[in-house]
Order: C-alpha cells, then structure tokens, then sequence
C-alpha cells in the first residue's frame, strides 16, 4: 500500500515538473495554464490507466503465463502502454475538447500508465481481472485527484511569499513531503 | 408596513447621525463668489454660454451639456461672472478644475421659468426632455445626469421606479432630513418621475433606523393619495443604499453584471433628485442649491444646511461655527467612500452631500498592514459576494486573468471588506489601483477582437469581389467568343 | 485651510491579526485549566517550552529572512501554533520532543512557506505529525487521568519539570507504572484483540461519554469553542461540518454494529474531535475560504478522521486529516468560488 | 520454442506501439499547425500594420508557425507580445527587432483633415479594418474607436491630409460607437 502510494506520488510530482517546470512542454496545445493542463491529463489517465491496466493483465494471464515467458512482463506492459496512450491521444483529439500535444502527452500518459501499471501487477489482489480493474480505476483517480490538488497547490505557491532558496523545486517537494506526511495516517488501513 | 428588506452582505455600522439631526434644516447665506465647476456630473464636462463680464440671474443656465451624457449648470446666485478658469474643485479631492465664477450683487434677482401646474398634461417624452434643462444630476453621490438615466429606460414596459432614501454611510443625513421636512417634495417628484417614464409602480426605500423620516413620508403619501407609490424599509446595514444592493433587497431581483438596472425592468432615483424634479417642475427652479450635511467631531456645530451649488466649503464651516481644534482631515461624503479634500476652499458641487470635518475620534487609524491570513471575513462582508482575498492576492501579482476571473469589475468600492480586515489591508485602495490596468487590458482584448473580425470579414469581401469579377470576366469572354462563332 | 488626504475607507474596524490570535489563546484557557486538573502540571511545562521554542524559531526565521522582528512576533500566531501543539502531546514527554516538534513546525511548515498567511498546511498538525510518525512510543504513552479510581502517582510540578527535562521518573515510580494509553488507543487495541465492545469500555479508563478526564477537557475545549464562535472568531461551518461528519460516520457504524463501533458520543467526546472542530480546523490560513469550501473541507476532516480511527493504525486521526485536507484546499477553493453579484453563474 | 515465441510478441507489441504513434502523430500534423497559428493570432494585437512584413497579422501568425519568421518581429505588440509569443512557443524571449519599426509612446489613431480631403477612396482601400467611411468625391472621415493606428492609409492619399494624432483625445466613452449608439437608440 505505502509503496503504491510512493510511486501515485512520484507520478504526480514528475507530472507537475513537466508541466510546470519545462518551458513549452505541455501535455495540451490550446492552454499554457499549468491546471488546464493537469485537467487534461488527468481526464488522459483516468481513461488510459486501467485501460493498459486491463489489457496487460489479460495478455499476461492469457498469453504470458500459458506460454511460459512471465518473465516478459514488464517490457509487454511498457509496450502496451505506449499504446494505449496514442490510442488515448487519437481518441482526444477526435473527441475532447483539449487538444492533445506532441509528444509531451503521450509521453507523459505512458511514463504514468506503465508506472502504476506495473506496481499493480505485484499487488496480490490484483490477481483478479475485477481486482485489476478496480484497482487501476481507483489508482487513476487517486493519480487524478493527487495532481489536480498538487496543480491548484502549486498556483497557490506562485503568490505566497516563499524565502529565495525555497523558490519552486525545493517549496514543491517539502508540500509533497507534507502530503506523504499527511498519507501516512492511513497506513495500517490495507494490509499490506 | 412590512419588516426591513435586505440584501446579502453588508455592514452594521455605527450611524453617526444623531449629532447633526438634531436641527431642523437651516438656510446657509448665499456666497459672495460661487464657483461653479464644470465636470461636477458623471459624463462630459458642460460647456459655458456665458462670457466674463456678463451679468447673470439666479438660476439662469451659464453652462449647456456638451453630450447627451452630460448636464446644464445654472446660476446659484444673481451677479456678474468674473472669472471662468481653473479653481479648486472638490470632486478632484481639491485639486484645480476648470469652472465659472460668479460674484453676488446680492440682489437674488430670478430667471424666471415656467412653472407646470399639471404635470400629467405633459406627454411622458415632452415632460422628460423639460426635466432634462433643469441639470439635475443623480444627487445621492454619482452625479449621473438624470434626463440620461430617463432615456435609458424611457419606453419600457412595466417599469418600477425606486427611490432611494437609504442613506447607508455614516455621518450622512441630508436625505433623512429631506424626508423629514420636505416629504412632500420627495413624494411630488416620485409621481412626476413614474409620469415621465410611464412607470407602473413607485417603491420609495429607507432605512429602518429613521422612523421620523418614515412618519413623515408616510404622512405624505397619504395626503398624496396615490396607490402606485408605497413605502419600504430596509434593514440599516451599509451599502444597502448602495443602487444594485438596494434593488436586490427591494425587489429581490440582480442588476445583471453587464447590464443597468432598466435590463430587469427598474429605475433607481434618489430621494433628493425626485425633490430637485419636483421643485423645477412644480416652481420652475433649476438645481442651484441642495442639502449638504455638515458634520464630524471637527466642526462645533453638526447640522443639515440648504446651500447654494457653488458655495466654498470653508463658507459653509464658519456657518456651524467653524472649525475645533480637532479637525484632522476634510471628507466629502461618508467615512466609508467619501474622498478626502485636501482644501477647503473647494465649492459645494452637486453630489456633496455631506462634509466631515473629521477628528481623530471619527477616524479609526489604520495599523501596520499584516499579510493575509484568509480568514475570509471580506468575503462575508462583501455585498457583490466577491472573495476579496483572492483579488488582493491576484492584485498584488497583477494576475490579469486571476483579477477578471475573481470579478475586480464587479467591486463596487464600498469598503466593507477594508473595513473589516484584521490584517489592515488597504484593500479599496489595491482594488482601485489595479481596476485600470484589468480595464485597459480588457479593452485591448475587446478592440484587437473587432479588429481581427472586421479584418477577416474584409479579406472575405475583397475575396468574393474578386471572385465575382473572375466570373464576370469568363462570362464575358464566353458571350465574346459566341459572338465570335 | 489645508488638509492631508487618504484613501477611502476612512474608518476600519479596531481589528487585528494580534486581537484574532488573543482571543483564541484566551479560549483555549478552559481546555488548559482542564488538561492540568486532570493530567497534572506537564502542560505548563510543556507549553512553556513550545512557546519559547516558538518565538525562538520564529525570531531566527524572521531575522533570516530580513523582516521585522517585533512586529511579527507580537502577531501571536507563533503562539498559537504552540499551544495547539503542546496540546496534543503527552504531559511527560521529554523535552526535546517538544522542541524539535515546534520548530519543525515553525520554520518548516511555517517559514519555509512564506510565514504567516502563507502556510499551506497547518504548522502545529504537521509538527505533531512529523512526531507521531518518528516517535510513536512517546507520544501514546499518557497519563491515566486523576479522576480514575486507579493509584496513580500525583506528581508535583518540580518533579514533573525534572521528569520532562532529564527523561527519568523520580525514584520509586516506574514508566509502566505511570502510563496509561489514551482512551482511543486504548480501545482499539482491545477490540484488536478480540475484546467485545462492552469488554472495552469497562476499563476504568472510559467514562460517562468518552475517556474519563478527556471528556471533561473535551466540554472545557467545547466552552472555548463557543465563546470563538460568539466572538465570530470563527464560523459555524468548519465546527459544524467536522463534527457533524464525524457523528454521522459514527451513527452509520454504530447501527451497523453496535458491538464493533462505539456511538457518535463517543467519538465527539475522545481525542481532538472538538479540538481539531474548534481550534486546528478553524486555523483560516489552511483552510477553505468560501463558506460552501470551508463545508466540503471540514466534513472532509470528520470523515477521514472516523476512517483513521476506525480501520487505521493510528488512535487518532485528527492530525493526518487536517493536513490530508489542507492539501486539498486549493482545489477545493478553486471549484467554490461563490456566484458574483449580477452573474448567472459562478466563475 | 518459447523465446521465439517471445521474440514474436515483443515484436508485435512494439510494432503495434511504434504505428499507434504514426497514426496519431500524422493526425496530430494537420490539427496542429492550425491550432498553433489560431493560438499565436490570438496573442498578436491584430493592428493589421505590416510591420512584420507580412500581410496582416494572420499571414505572420501563420509565418510564426511555419518558422519562417521570427517572433520579435510586431512593433505594436511591443516587448509583451514577444514575451508572449515566447512562453507559447517555449523560445527565449527576446525584445522586439528595431528594424521592423518603432511605436509612439502613446496610441494613435488616424485623423482626415477633412477639408482637405478630396474624396479619392484610396485611404478606404488601403484600411486593413474598414475604419474609414466615405464616398467617391466625397469628402472621409476616420471612425476613431475603430482606427488599429497602423498608418496603412498615410502614403495613398494625395493630398496627405491624413495625420495619426494621440487616441484619447479623439476616442472618448461617448463618441464610442456603443455609446453613440445606447444614446441613440434611447
């Protein structure tokens, strides 16, 4: 559980630093405004996380396993990944409002999708399909929610009067620290 | 009569008007020069029609509108003109304003007007246009000119006409006396006011800490006998005066952000501007004088006076008895949005209703400005249900977005929320500061955006010109070449 | 005559962030007066220590940062932080938890933010976290409160302020002796255990509502909260909307399983319920500033403080809900911002 | 027997991943590009002056977007609309080029010494925003409000009775057009 939570919080920290942090590296092309983009992605990952998810489990259980080559897990996960975020990218652009931008979205929604996908893969509970399913769904709103909250976080950060050497990075990651910090009540509450 | 109305938001406040009601309205002497500005009105600045040396009579026009927005300025005194330069004006705070000056013979000779016996006999249109020569101007502080506010509503159906006796700044209480002692007037001018703008219903508003006001007009209504007029009361809570929190509270009804009052079919009028109509209809008297209230811990005798437009306001002081030695600062208008003068020699205008010759008592100092710690008292004060927190943080960082999206256009600079603040935030003032900067920015947009349609709708219509002309010219070569064969 | 001119308005209220932080230190006096009625006299010394380390802190940060040092300490917020703080931590822990907890809070959550009015989370919840987390030990190991019929030694002031400095008991008194689990940890662990519901609560330790003792300086903490309130210090909601989520966790599980979950009582009455309702949630900087915000946060609070008490593997919960909570404020604030006069919509 | 199985898999996997990202990226060409210039005329203050060298401020959008022109080229914008188009793009900013024209401190608008005027259309023409209204013969006039002040129409007149002079002195709330039009329609 705390491991998961971990690498939610890696995931959006690294999110954050590509939106906010790199000049022009945007998941979305008609916005510059850091929450519009994680909006975007957001609304990207709860899509495409428990679709790779999905579809991951179903090939290891169905073709990995049966043809004794498990051992491939986690390159066929990064390749359906991949995948599944064009296909994302294609469905947005044809669909979303949002405009999906080359290549920091499909960039990102892989980076994240293959990220939490393979923790989930270790997880016991997700020896299920429904286990996998819920699980990534709730995974990916968690991922939402985190980022949505920690982009709002990071606006607010821009106006207050943070000491120089604090400035941006380090600011961020002492907030992140004190969600981590803030996390930590709910250990015990899933075993592990 | 119905409990108080309010509307949402708001101050309770401290009153501040017992001192300067405690007598009835005293006449002030004319003065010996009147200065006469010319922007004293919302809108464009009057043009003179009188030269130096020209001798006027009392209520004569010596300045005529120059724009449809825009007011007539008549003589307060009989005498000569002496002088039509730039003199301390008090809607500059004190600084120098182009404006006539006129110095008493004395004599208070009058340019005669008629007078309407019967204003109904006037057709609404005809009737607004005549209340358009008098110069009436929105006398509870905004100085918009009134025939400009009748025609923006003129030709509505279903009209309520308000009148607003809600005098909500402290220190204030020209209107409450004006009630008190001249609700005749005020009821006369509400009924010439529906006339001209065939208006269905009159609710005349004023606050439930005045109940001698309210006796009184009352009492005036009923003489009065009209059914379409009635009386409400709201609840004593600053602004409620205020013209879009009034509507509210009435008529439970919103101004919409981008509109006037006229787009949710009402017509707010003050007390004072009803009375001024009534006199210039009734008895032919153009707008030369009006109900100052001169009050505050710096001035020895607080009390309502009649003064001549025109009139300095050092004048007007030595009247009540002039100044104590604990006059601090000069405000024309209320403690909240009045604007400080920085000179007494500055003339009564239009929209002084009240001068306070404030002490150290009246004023609570400021403190030494603390960050803010979000406590989130502005935004419950706040009567636009603006969160003033968030525009003091966006305006600090001149976040042009941040301050249109948290709706700095929709501050009405009432003070609740400076009021209120414990960190002592000079809010107003950020506010004010910033408004031009989001103003200038949202104009730009504005005009890059025609500017971008009227191009590219000019790029389309030279582009099907030349279309047709290609037409044309094949049809041509075609008759041409059928001639041909 | 001349005059100096201003800006409008030209009144304001005799309000200030000082008087705000006064009055709260004034309201906490009950739940103090309480505390060392039936804990001893550890808070005095605790909350001595948390403040001097406060100011301390304060005063290093200030002058790091070149901001004027008088005029920010005499705000009292530092205060504040430290008595919210020493609050929440056994009276007997040793000195140097104090201290390090306060400036932790201090210059980390505090400073490194901007300092005050800029502090995303709230200063004295994450440094009773940062503690909770790294010395779980000490920090559930309290007293048994006087009123228990239990021996329990009556330790003097002197003996106290020895105990916290130098970390020994005096001679004869024993650690285990002396401690007792708080109400809430005490119950967890004996349902854990596979204690039933009654079982549990006929520890001497539970009284008439909560814990015995807590209860009263939960009612002590109430009767401040209410004067904070009257004083329109703080507003209905964020009291309202904790408490009231927290009861209704509570009643849910209880008609579920009366055996299982103790009632609503039980929960307003034990650990920092109406601490966290009154004081730390209320702490303006780090919460919701609409008042629909300040509802979907506080009830924010109450629920994730059931689901740590309940199924978490900390007694309480108050603390990481507060800061879970904080960190959603900005979004929170961002989805309420009220409807504008004349507007249709809200932005 | 497995590993070639692997071998296959694999290979598929990143096939399928590797044509995922040409459709996406050939779909992503033709939106893009005309969402870019749609984004960039938005930042360009849309005085349609020329100044760019380019035709308007949609053709030098669409030069932006191309890359072939630079992003300091709009005098009008001045440093902020460079500064802008910039943070768009993810370029370093840099202050407007000199060379392209300097702006007056104040904006201008275009004013007909009417008198003057012969009536000769060729201002009308060359008005990149139909800001000036008038007749063959007949004498012009500059609607102010809608004057972009991009001196397009100085060098056609033959007369050179056009002259750009200060915008606020002929802009003002009440000669606005709305305005005009309020107080009209009331």
């Amino acid at each position: 559980m705390s491991s998961l939570l971990l690498i939610l919080l890696s995931a959006v920290l690294v999110s954050l630093v590509a939106i906010c942090g790199i000049a022009g590296w945007r998941p979305f092309l008609d916005t510059d405004d850091p929450y519009e983009n994680a909006v975007g992605l957001a609304q990207a990952s709860l899509v495409a996380v428990p679709l790779a998810a999905t579809v991951s489990w179903l090939l290891a259980t169905f073709v990995l396993v049966p043809l004794d080559i498990a051992y491939l897990r986690t390159p066929v996960f990064v390749a359906v990944a991949a995948t599944v975020a064009q296909l994302t990218e294609i469905a947005f652009r044809r669909w979303s409002a949002r405009l999906p931008a080359r290549p920091a979205f499909a960039l990102l929604l892989t980076a994240n999708g293959a990220a939490l996908g393979v923790a989930f893969m270790s997880l016991t509970f997700a020896q299920r399909l429904l286990g996998v399913v819920l699980i990534s769904a709730a995974a990916a709103f968690a991922f939402a929610f985190l980022l949505l909250a920690t982009a709002t976080l990071y606006e607010r950060l821009r106006y207050a009067d943070v000491p120089a050497p604090f400035r941006q990075a380090p600011i961020t990651l002492i907030a992140i620290g004190l969600i981590a910090l803030g996390c930590m009540g709910f250990s015990g509450l899933i075993p592990e | 009569m119905q409990t108080a109305v309010r509307a949402r938001g708001g101050l309770r406040l401290e009153a501040h008007k017992e001192r300067s009601t405690r007598d009835p309205i005293a006449t002030a002497a004319p003065p010996a020069h009147a200065v006469l500005t010319l922007d004293q009105h919302a809108g464009e600045r009057a043009v003179p029609i009188v030269a130096v040396g020209e001798r006027v009579a009392l209520g004569q026009p010596i300045a005529r509108p120059s724009t449809l927005v825009s007011a007539w300025l008549h003589a307060p005194i009989a005498g000569e003109v002496v002088a039509i330069e730039p003199r301390p004006a008090a809607n500059h705070g004190g600084a120098p304003a182009l404006s006539i000056v006129i110095a008493n013979d004395g004599s208070d000779a009058r340019h005669r007007e008629r007078a309407i016996e019967d204003f109904t006999a006037l057709a609404p249109a005809e009737l607004r246009q005549w209340i358009g020569r008098a110069g009436i101007v929105g006398l509870g502080g905004a100085g918009f000119p009134t025939v400009a506010k009748l025609a923006s509503a003129a030709e509505r159906e279903h009209l309520a006409l308000l009148i607003n006796g809600a005098e909500c700044e402290p220190y204030i209480s020209c209107d409450e006396m004006l009630m008190r002692e001249r609700a005749d007037e005020v009821v006369l001018g509400a009924r010439i006011l529906m006339h001209a703008l065939e208006a269905r219903e009159c609710v005349i508003a004023l606050e439930d800490n005045a109940p001698q006001a309210q006796q009184a007009m009352q009492a005036a209504l009923t003489r009065a006998g009209d059914e379409r007029l009635r009386l409400t009361q709201v609840a004593a809570i600053y602004p409620a005066g205020g013209e879009r929190q009034l509507i509210a509270a009435v008529f439970g009804k919103e101004v919409p952000h981008d509109g006037l009052p006229r787009d949710i079919g009402v017509l707010c009028h003050n007390v004072a501007t009803a009375a001024a109509v009534a006199r210039w209809v009734a008895r032919g008297e153009p707008l030369v004088s009006r109900i100052v209230t001169i009050t505050g811990a710096g001035v020895a005798h607080a009390r309502n006076l009649d003064v001549r437009i025109g009139t300095p306001i050092a004048q007007l002081i030595e009247e009540c008895g002039g100044y104590t030695p604990r006059i601090t600062r000069l405000l024309m208008g209320g403690t909240m949005m009045g604007a400080a003068l920085a000179t007494d020699e500055a003339a009564v205008i239009k929209t002084t209703n009240c001068i306070v010759a404030a002490s150290a008592r009246d004023l609570e100092p400021r403190q030494p400005e603390m960050p803010c710690i979000r406590c989130g008292n502005c935004a419950e004060v706040c009567p636009a249900f603006l969160l003033p927190q968030q525009l003091h943080l966006n305006a600090q960082a001149l976040d042009l977005a941040g301050l249109e999206r948290y709706g700095l256009m929709d501050c009405i600079e009432c003070g609740c929320c400076d009021y209120v603040c414990p960190s002592q935030i000079p809010l107003v003032e950020r506010f004010r500061q910033a408004k031009p900067h989001l103003a200038a920015h949202l104009r730009a947009r504005a005009a890059a955006q025609a500017a971008r349609q009227r191009y590219e709708s000019r790029i389309a219509r030279l582009q099907r010109l030349e279309a047709e002309q290609r037409q044309r010219l094949e049809e041509k070569r075609r008759l041409a070449r059928r001639k041909d064969s | 005559m001349q005059f100096p001119t201003s800006p409008p308005p030209h009144v304001v209220a005799p309000n200030t962030v000082g008087r705000v932080m006064r009055i709260v230190i004034y309201a906490l006096l009950p739940t103090i007066v309480a505390h060392v009625l039936f804990f001893g006299p550890g808070l005095l010394v605790q909350s001595a220590l948390a403040v001097a380390t406060a100011l301390a802190a304060e005063a290093l940060a200030l002058r790091l940062r070149g901001k004027p040092l008088a005029f920010y300490l005499g705000d009292g917020t530092a205060i504040v932080t430290a008595l919210l703080l020493a609050l929440c931590l056994p009276p007997l822990a040793p000195w140097w938890l104090v201290v390090s907890g306060t400036a932790f809070a201090i210059l980390l959550a505090k400073h490194a933010f901007g300092g005050v009015g800029m502090n995303l989370f709230n200063p004295a919840m994450v440094g009773y976290a940062v503690l909770l987390v790294s010395f779980p030990a000490q920090l559930l190991s309290w007293l048994p409160p006087h009123a228990l019929d239990i021996q329990t030694a009556e330790l003097s002031f002197a003996q106290t302020a020895a105990t916290i400095f130098t970390g020994r008991l005096p001679e004869a008194l024993a650690w285990d002796a002396i401690t007792s689990p708080t109400p809430l940890d005490a119950l967890k662990t004996n349902l854990a255990l596979g204690m039933t519901m009654q079982e549990a609560l006929a520890n001497p330790l539970f009284g008439g509502l909560g814990g015995r003792g807590w209860e009263w300086v939960n009612l002590a903490t109430l009767i401040g909260g209410i004067a904070l309130l009257m004083l329109r210090i703080i507003r209905w909601h964020i009291p309202v909307a904790m408490l009231g989520s927290l009861a209704l966790c509570a009643t849910i599980m209880y008609a579920v399983d009366p055996g299982t979950y103790p009632g609503p009582l039980f929960h307003l009455t034990s650990g920092a319920s109406l601490l966290g309702a009154f004081f730390i949630a209320t702490d303006p900087v780090s919460a919701a500033t609409s008042d629909r915000g300040r509802l979907i946060y506080a009830s924010g609070i109450g629920v994730l403080t059931y689901i740590i008490r309940t199924w978490g593997g900390y007694p309480d919960g108050v603390a990481f809900a507060v800061l879970l909570m904080n960190f959603a404020v900005p979004l929170i604030d961002r989805y309420t911002i009220p409807r504008i006069y004349g507007h249709a919509e809200r932005p | 027997m497995t590993e070639l199985a692997a071998f296959v898999l694999l290979l598929t996997f990143a096939g399928a991943a590797l044509f995922a990202n040409r459709v996406a990226a050939k779909q992503a060409e033709l939106v893009e590009r005309a969402r870019l210039i749609e984004r960039i005329d938005r930042i360009l203050p849309q005085t349609q002056c020329r100044r760019c060298t380019f035709a308007g401020c949609r053709p030098y959008a669409t030069a932006i977007a191309d890359g072939a022109a630079d992003i300091n080229q709009c005098p009008p914008g001045g440093d902020a609309t460079a500064a802008a188009l910039a943070a768009l793009l993810g370029r370093a900013p840099k202050p407007v080029d000199p060379r392209f024209g300097t702006m007056p401190s104040i904006p201008m608008v275009a004013w007909i010494d009417e008198p003057a005027c012969i009536g000769c259309t060729k201002c009308i023409q060359a008005c990149p925003v139909d800001a000036i209204v008038g007749a063959p013969r007949h004498m012009h006039t500059v609607i102010a409000a809608e004057c972009t002040g991009c001196e397009l129409c100085i060098p056609p007149c033959p007369v050179d009775c056009i002259v750009m002079r200060p915008a606020h002195e002929l802009v003002t709330e009440t000669t606005h057009p709305s305005a005009l039009l309020d107080a009209v329609a009331s």
